[in-house]
């Protein structure tokens, strides 16, 4: 009979799926796993998880919902997906919570054991919607996943607390059958992961095994969906969350600049991961401290750094108002530092587990006096860990501090990634000072970055600080005409890296009507939608900035051959902003703040609108 | 003083300790006793290698402190002295790790990082200029001032009670806490070289008068005529004696100190309370410290407490050594390549 | 329990400050039976004017704990909470001021705030719920965590020694320590009302499990098996006794203590040490706090120290109260043209 | 012989007097008393105190030199002169110092008993000036000032080091007599502040009537100057500093509200005087909390704002950087909230005694999150006094943050006031919430100002905090078009305040060839170099920001009609940068960042160049 099935595959190019459930259900590891095998077997694709901020709020409520959504496919993939085809939800407040979001006639699994009173109660359903019509125009699966589950773990040394555990596996497997994907990865992990507990890897696997016979056995579903391996680019890969990828950057960073790494960090969502990523690489001389708050994360940093470490600090955006002080005093002694802003929703505590990209401004002008920094932001998980590489690399040239900008879609989201070997990767080394002969600490040398004369080293002696220094001699000093000349020194250097970034890139025409121009997280769901646009016939082209500040060297030659400027930002026009007034040109912005990445479809819309009946030709 | 016959045989000589820049604090100072303390006693301390002292400082008329020593020095922002130098420390624990600070920079904007360096043991020398004021902002009041205290912020007295310093430091676990006075320079000495041995988070207090803005804030405990009545030395293994003509001492009955005349043959020197610098539990520490708080007890100087336990930066250190012995020097590559991968071709 | 008899004369139940917010813990966690305890001690401490009761909280777990009482409450920032608290109280003493915080909001961030407030005796109360983890964030260490202990950010596990954050409150002179337990309901109701009558600086620490990150924290002290073992009831005035049969003590030689067995007949309760929760200076509720440093002696709960002086927010109103009988009220159009004024004309 | 003297008496419009000695030697107090005497005969003046980082360096070195500088005239006065007309140096240090300031010509006054060998050392003079001709060129006068003192005050029971104290009044004294100022003020201040110490009012009295009276008798001036007084509108005056005239606004804005005021501080320089002028209102019921840190300041302020104070926080830039997180908590909790910064030299710790503008875009963009605040900026020091009622008529109107920007010059400069009447200050009462029916606490007036409703008001028990609010119900909300909504609605409301503040005033024509556009401190000397401007020939316009968010809703307007827009600042474009990216149009800009005013002579030098040959007529 398989080969009936086989007449009724489908092919498909690309397909957005969503788990949803209880925080109890696991839906973050059900995503990851089915994220890893499709990673596995070649198709491209990109994630996003959106849990609560709760631990694990009470069982059916719809604030305790979490989902996972990825989108895969044959071609490349760029963004998680706007709206589901495919809803798979274990609970009747998962369907609530996400239903208006799947695209119409989409695919509907949901577990049918679930549906009990008290759980349709919790949801706020007056009545069963399996049981009414509203359901209908989807393809609505009704399967009784926990009752399947229980009678496959059945004689199993399980208390009906762990059997229910194991039901996301069963979703799972049958994931697995309607996409043809194999089990093999998934059993592995399950092996492992309960190495030291026989009767779960027992249960888990009977559990996975079961939801794919369920799929080849039942009849009703009448087709299956093949995806065909993306055509990637030769070479190793990895499935890889910005978050990982930033922790892997600084490791690689120190690797390749020789010194040890240091990071002076407090725990904050969404950027705790970094931390917790560095501080299993013991074995390369790591240092993680996890101080008593961000403040001394910061000092402590600028402390390992004024010792002669490549320090850096992490945090997101309440963490990064509390560093700001410090930021200071790193800008005044010319250290090298970097710290990472894992933007969230704000303003405040906000929404501590959502995305957001409001703390632009606050990166480039929230300190006290000139306080120059460079910041720099990623574009993609996998960007992360280039940009984390990077961020050092200015760091330690020019003696200044620098601000990674990600947040929290590119952190938790994930992608593949064409792992790169290590003789790849720039070359960062550094030169500490160690000649006592004509040295003065605040000497510039051609990048106007100052000697790196760190303690243990004899003759060396010397004093920094925060009050104003005297230039070339690093004295304190107050005279009024070399204030103003440290003042213009200490932005003049920033404004030279200039000099040592690429170009921003155009992706289309190097002019016409509209340039969609983005920076950071945006950059999938822009491209997307500027391919969607160039499909209807439209002519547009892509730029996105991974350097805010300074910006690349040609960003207003790029901008003044468009017509029309179109910044989308998930913040009121924070970039808009700098590039009015850095070019005194009007831009259109798209600006939607709902802790979301942007979708494709809002972005298109505007296009459209835009270019009105079309400029095709 | 340089050439003072114990230093002669050193490396080095209060000089090699004197930095270029010219001391800018307000003549009669007390901060300039604590330097010359300091600069007479590190060659002492510090046989070799120079190079690998750090001052780091906060923000005040103190904290200027670094500034005038010929070492490495960084003078940090307000409050985070202590946390600056944990990153230091940390980073290479080879350095010997110094910190200047004021009341109102380690005990007010600082307490945070103050009492979890105490907690976590890292291994930094911190000298406390308590003149419990406000220095290099005019007088106003500080965390140590006391309370009904006129100053500039307080015109019709201050109603909140000061802090113990050393009651704060103990009850944070520091492993080494003393006392000392800017005006009893061999006594300081003496602190200075006990701090400079002790391998662990290390605080001294100094009582520093700030003859502009409170000016004899320690005189009972620095004139001439009181002086004896109201300092209580310290000196391990020995009972506590005081007074004009060592007449008094400090008996303990329970935990509950009380001040006997020695002088009528009612008691000795044998019914006192013996100081023990070594003993397990903060306790002892504690009831030396609230002597304070009593008008009719004398103030202690000297060690109140040290003891030792794992260093937090010698902690991260070992930790990293062993793991690195039992899995070697980590590999980037391995890294890079080690979670499950696939191959596109 | 809105309804059970000893609550019933009351002019509110537990009902009357409860929230229409649903409770969004873990299933199992601790905080439940904290809010539980609260909301059924509240109807007999708070007898008028539930209007006047302010909750105040930080960001954590456990300082959601606002959102779930009918009072006027403020979720404030992380490690902020007792300063917010201060602004309500010194704005308005006449408000009953209450903070939910955790190990990780107070202890960690917010270290400086609480110790401050602990110096000044601001008549704030404050419930610490103390899992030893940091529960929002999912399960890094905290400053009460044990050294050694294996997290998501101490891997190979951790290498500072946690705060005792009773010795922290009885260094920084709190005038108000207790400790409490979330399985001892009926304990920790008798140490809530306690809190509510104090004037003045009032912490109460909670041990709380939190299932999810630390699950077992504090078993040996709740398991039915352990607890007699491992927990010292502390009641005024009683000799120490504890154990499975009662048949332990606590006894102090100088201000050593040691556990003796009082069923040989060899020692009796006479010689026992006797609690004093209101010895004037900190030292023996310091010994009571540095038990927990030894595992051969057992964990107090109940109430360690109490003391009463000035309150920081009675301070402030005195003074103003005292200048205006002296002065009369202050009159603007005097203050302006009080100066050494001039006319143009 | 006094008559003779009349006829030597020359008739000036304007002076510009700077006094310069020791730390210890007591200018600044010099300096306020010869101000306070020339204010009460009725000139109009503006003084500029300059004093070390250092409480008392030691004596005799160049670094521990203090100045004040006043300018008083009889023609209106907006700044303290660029260079002084007349020095006085009570030492070769201070000489060194201030003397290439002094204007060509200009009269000099030294303690010539000061010049020995060690003082000039340390001044590090390899000769003396007053030996060789280095100081040709110059109205040099010698005065042993030291010991005419000592021979004045002999027989007087003073040690000698009290003796040599009285100096600085001798000076005074001649300076008096130099300008024709009577003794009086002078010796009634004497009298009250040593009322306990007779032999010091004794001594102080005789040392300044010996020095007016050793003007009169010697023949070394040969002549005297007079200054008439200034026309000044009618009206009870006093001398005030702008951190004096800040501390009297809020305490007015706390009588006229009817609100208790509320002050959650921590010193810092040059702002801890306004909690020291706070401290001493208590019989108005003024509390000020001195707090541990700067954190604790301004959350202590939310804790009492939530209370129904009327709650304010004063700070320097390193403190509002620390502020930075608990000001987005106003911002989400939407309560009322005064932050004043005065501004000084950055960054980090920088130069704590000297001026600065560059925490604006700080104030307006340092917070993650799009967390929008009203700023506004005070421009002389009595306009603190009305800017601080402004500030918190705004915050109390809006529920929402205001930062109040003044700086170092502002706060310590002083001039004369005209004070109003109680009755002639705006009413700012306001109604707390009380009725529980239909009571929510996010439910928006017509200004989206939501209801204040304190603890102890029954029945409106409710909860607020950092998390994102749901619209209206203010109850914790994690939807994202709520958020959406939220970060808008809080936007619009700090942009609807355009609607309630005074339109941009223009000196001059409303449409021209160059409008000069500044804001904050330096309102005087952009106002005196476009009035010398005038003079000349040149036709120009100025214009000064006292609202910078929102701008007065003309200022779009304004620009437009002019041909330029200079902005000089003192910092490296702040305002600039808001111009343009606001306008989209070019500004050219005059930047010294020297921790000091700007120079009226800098600005015209400016303007010349802009308006080249001139365009008079
Ligand atoms: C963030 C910040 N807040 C406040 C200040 C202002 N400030 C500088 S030193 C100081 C306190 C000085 O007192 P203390 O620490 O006792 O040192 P002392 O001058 O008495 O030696 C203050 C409040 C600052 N520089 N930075
Ligand atoms: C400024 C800031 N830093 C960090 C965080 C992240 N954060 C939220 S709660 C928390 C600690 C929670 O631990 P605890 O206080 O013990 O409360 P619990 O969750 O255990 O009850 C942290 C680090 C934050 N919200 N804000
Ligand atoms: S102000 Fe006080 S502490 Fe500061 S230097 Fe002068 S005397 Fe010393
Ligand atoms: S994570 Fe822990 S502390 Fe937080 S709610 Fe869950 S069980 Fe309680
Ligand atoms: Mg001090
Ligand atoms: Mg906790």
């Amino acid at each position: 009979m398989s080969e009936i099935k086989d007449k009724d595959f489908r092919v498909l190019t690309s397909v957005t799926v969503r788990f949803a459930g209880d925080s109890g259900d696991g839906m973050q590891l059900t995503g990851s796993q089915f994220s890893d095998t499709t990673a596995f077997i070649g198709n491209d694709l990109n994630t996003l998880p959106d849990y609560p901020a709760e631990i694990r709020a009470p069982a059916g409520t719809i604030y305790g919902v979490s989902g996972f959504q990825l989108a895969f496919g044959s071609d490349d993939v760029n963004t998680p997906g706007d709206l589901p085809d495919v809803l798979v939800a274990m609970n009747p407040a998962a369907l609530k919570k996400n239903m208006k979001e799947l695209k119409r006639g989409g695919v509907l699994i949901v577990n049918s054991d679930a549906f009990d009173q008290k759980n349709l109660k919790l949801a706020n359903y007056d009545s069963n919607p399996l049981a009414d019509d509203s359901l209908s125009g989807y393809e609505l699966h009704q399967v009784p996943i926990s009752s399947l589950t229980a009678n496959a773990l059945e004689g199993l040394p399980l208390s009906p607390k762990e059997v229910s555990r194991c039901k996301n596996f069963f979703a799972l497997g049958l994931m697995y059958w309607l996409y043809d994907r194999p089990l093999k990865n998934t059993e592995d992990w399950i092996k492992d992961k309960f190495s030291t507990k026989q009767e779960y890897v027992d249960a888990n696997t009977k559990a996975l095994q079961a939801g794919y016979n369920f799929g080849e056995i039942t009849e009703i579903f009448t087709t299956r969906y093949k995806v065909e391996a993306a055509k990637l680019p030769k070479g190793i890969y990895r499935n890889i969350s910005g978050n990982e990828a930033t922790a892997l950057g600084f490791l690689a960073a120190s690797v390749k600049s020789g010194l040890p790494l240091f990071l002076g960090s407090y725990p904050i969502t969404p950027a705790s991961e970094i931390l917790q990523y560095l501080s299993t690489y013991k074995s390369f001389g790591v240092k993680t401290v996890q101080a008593e708050d961000e403040i001394a994360g910061v000092c402590a940093a600028i402390g390992a750094a004024f010792a002669g470490h490549l320090a850096i600090t992490n945090t997101s955006g309440p963490g990064l108002a509390l560093k700001t002080e410090g930021i200071g005093l790193a800008v005044m002694t010319e250290l090298p530092l970097v710290i990472i802003d894992v933007q969230r929703g704000g303003p405040s505590t906000g929404l501590p587990t959502k995305t957001e990209q409001a703390d632009l401004l606050q990166s480039i002008y929230g300190r006290n006096g000139e306080a120059p920094v460079c910041v720099i932001a990623a574009r993609t998980p996998r960007d992360c860990f280039y940009m984390a590489i990077e961020a050092s690399r200015i760091a330690l040239k020019y003696m200044t501090p620098v601000i990674l900008l990600t947040d929290g879609y590119l952190a938790n989201g994930s992608e593949p990634w064409r792992i790169p070997h290590v003789n790849e990767l720039p070359d960062i080394s550094v030169k500490f000072r160690t000649d006592p002969e004509k040295f003065y600490p605040y000497l510039r040398d051609n990048n106007l970055a100052r000697p790196w004369a760190i303690p243990g080293t004899p003759g060396l002696e010397h004093r920094i600080g925060g009050l104003e220094k005297a230039d070339v001699y690093g004295t304190v000093n107050y005279d009024p005409d070399n204030h103003d000349k440290m003042v213009k020194l200490r932005t003049e250097k920033v404004k030279k890296i200039v000099n040592d970034i690429p170009d921003l890139e155009i992706d289309g025409d190097d002019h016409g009507d509209l340039l969609v121009l983005g920076w950071g997280s945006t950059y999938g769901s822009i491209k997307d939608a500027v391919n969607k646009a160039r499909k209807s016939g439209l002519r547009l082209s892509h730029a996105h900035l991974r350097y805010l500040n300074p910006m690349p060297k040609n960003t207003g030659q790029v901008l003044k051959n468009f017509k029309t400027i179109l910044i989308p930002e998930i913040n009121l026009g924070q970039l808009a902003h700098l590039i009015r007034s850095e070019f005194l040109i009007p831009v259109e912005q798209l600006n939607l703040v709902r802790g979301l990445p942007l979708k494709v479809n809002d972005i298109l819309e505007k296009i459209n609108s835009l270019l009105g009946g079309g400029n095709g030709k | 003083m340089a050439n003072s016959p114990e230093v002669v045989a050193q490396k080095y000589t209060a000089k090699d300790f004197t930095s270029d820049q010219d001391v800018r604090w307000c003549p009669g100072c007390g901060d300039y006793s604590i330097l010359a303390q300091v600069q007479r006693t590190f060659p002492e301390i510090i046989q070799t290698n120079k190079e690998k002292i750090v001052w780091v400082s906060g923000i005040g008329c103190s904290s200027r402190f670094p500034y005038y020593m010929n070492t490495y020095g960084f003078h940090g922002i307000h409050g985070r002295a202590s946390i600056i130098a944990t990153g230091v420390k940390v980073a290479n624990p080879d350095l010997s790790v110094w910190v200047a600070t004021g009341d109102g920079d380690l005990l007010s904007i600082g307490g945070n990082h103050f009492i979890h360096a105490c907690r976590k043991n890292i291994d930094i020398k911190v000298l406390l200029f308590n003149n419990r004021i406000y220095g290099l902002t005019k007088g106003q009041y500080s965390p140590t001032s006391e309370k009904g205290k006129v100053t500039k912020t307080t015109p019709f007295g201050s109603v909140d009670y000061p802090f113990n310093p050393l009651s704060l430091a103990l009850g944070s676990d520091a492993t080494f806490v003393a006392r000392s006075i800017d005006r009893n320079p061999k006594h300081m000495q003496e602190m200075i070289k006990r701090v400079g041995q002790h391998k662990g988070f290390a605080l001294l207090e100094i009582f520093q008068n700030c003859n502009i803005f409170n000016d004899g804030a320690f005189e009972l405990l620095t004139e001439k005529d009181t002086k004896e009545d109201h300092v209580l030395v310290l000196e391990h293994g020995k009972p506590m004696v005081f007074g004009k003509n060592q007449d008094k001492g400090i008996k303990l009955d329970g935990a509950h100190p009380i001040v006997v005349d020695i002088s009528n043959g009612k008691y000795s020197k044998d019914d006192l309370w013996v100081h023990d610098e070594f003993s397990d539990a903060p306790v002892h520490a504690m009831i030396l410290a609230h002597l304070d708080d009593r008008v009719d007890l004398p103030s202690p100087i000297g060690v109140f407490r040290q003891y030792f336990k794992e260093t937090y930066d010698e902690g991260i250190r070992t930790q990293i050594n062993k793991i690195i012995e039992k899995k070697g020097k980590g590999d980037l590559e391995k890294i890079l390549f080690g979670a499950n991968t696939w191959e596109v071709s």
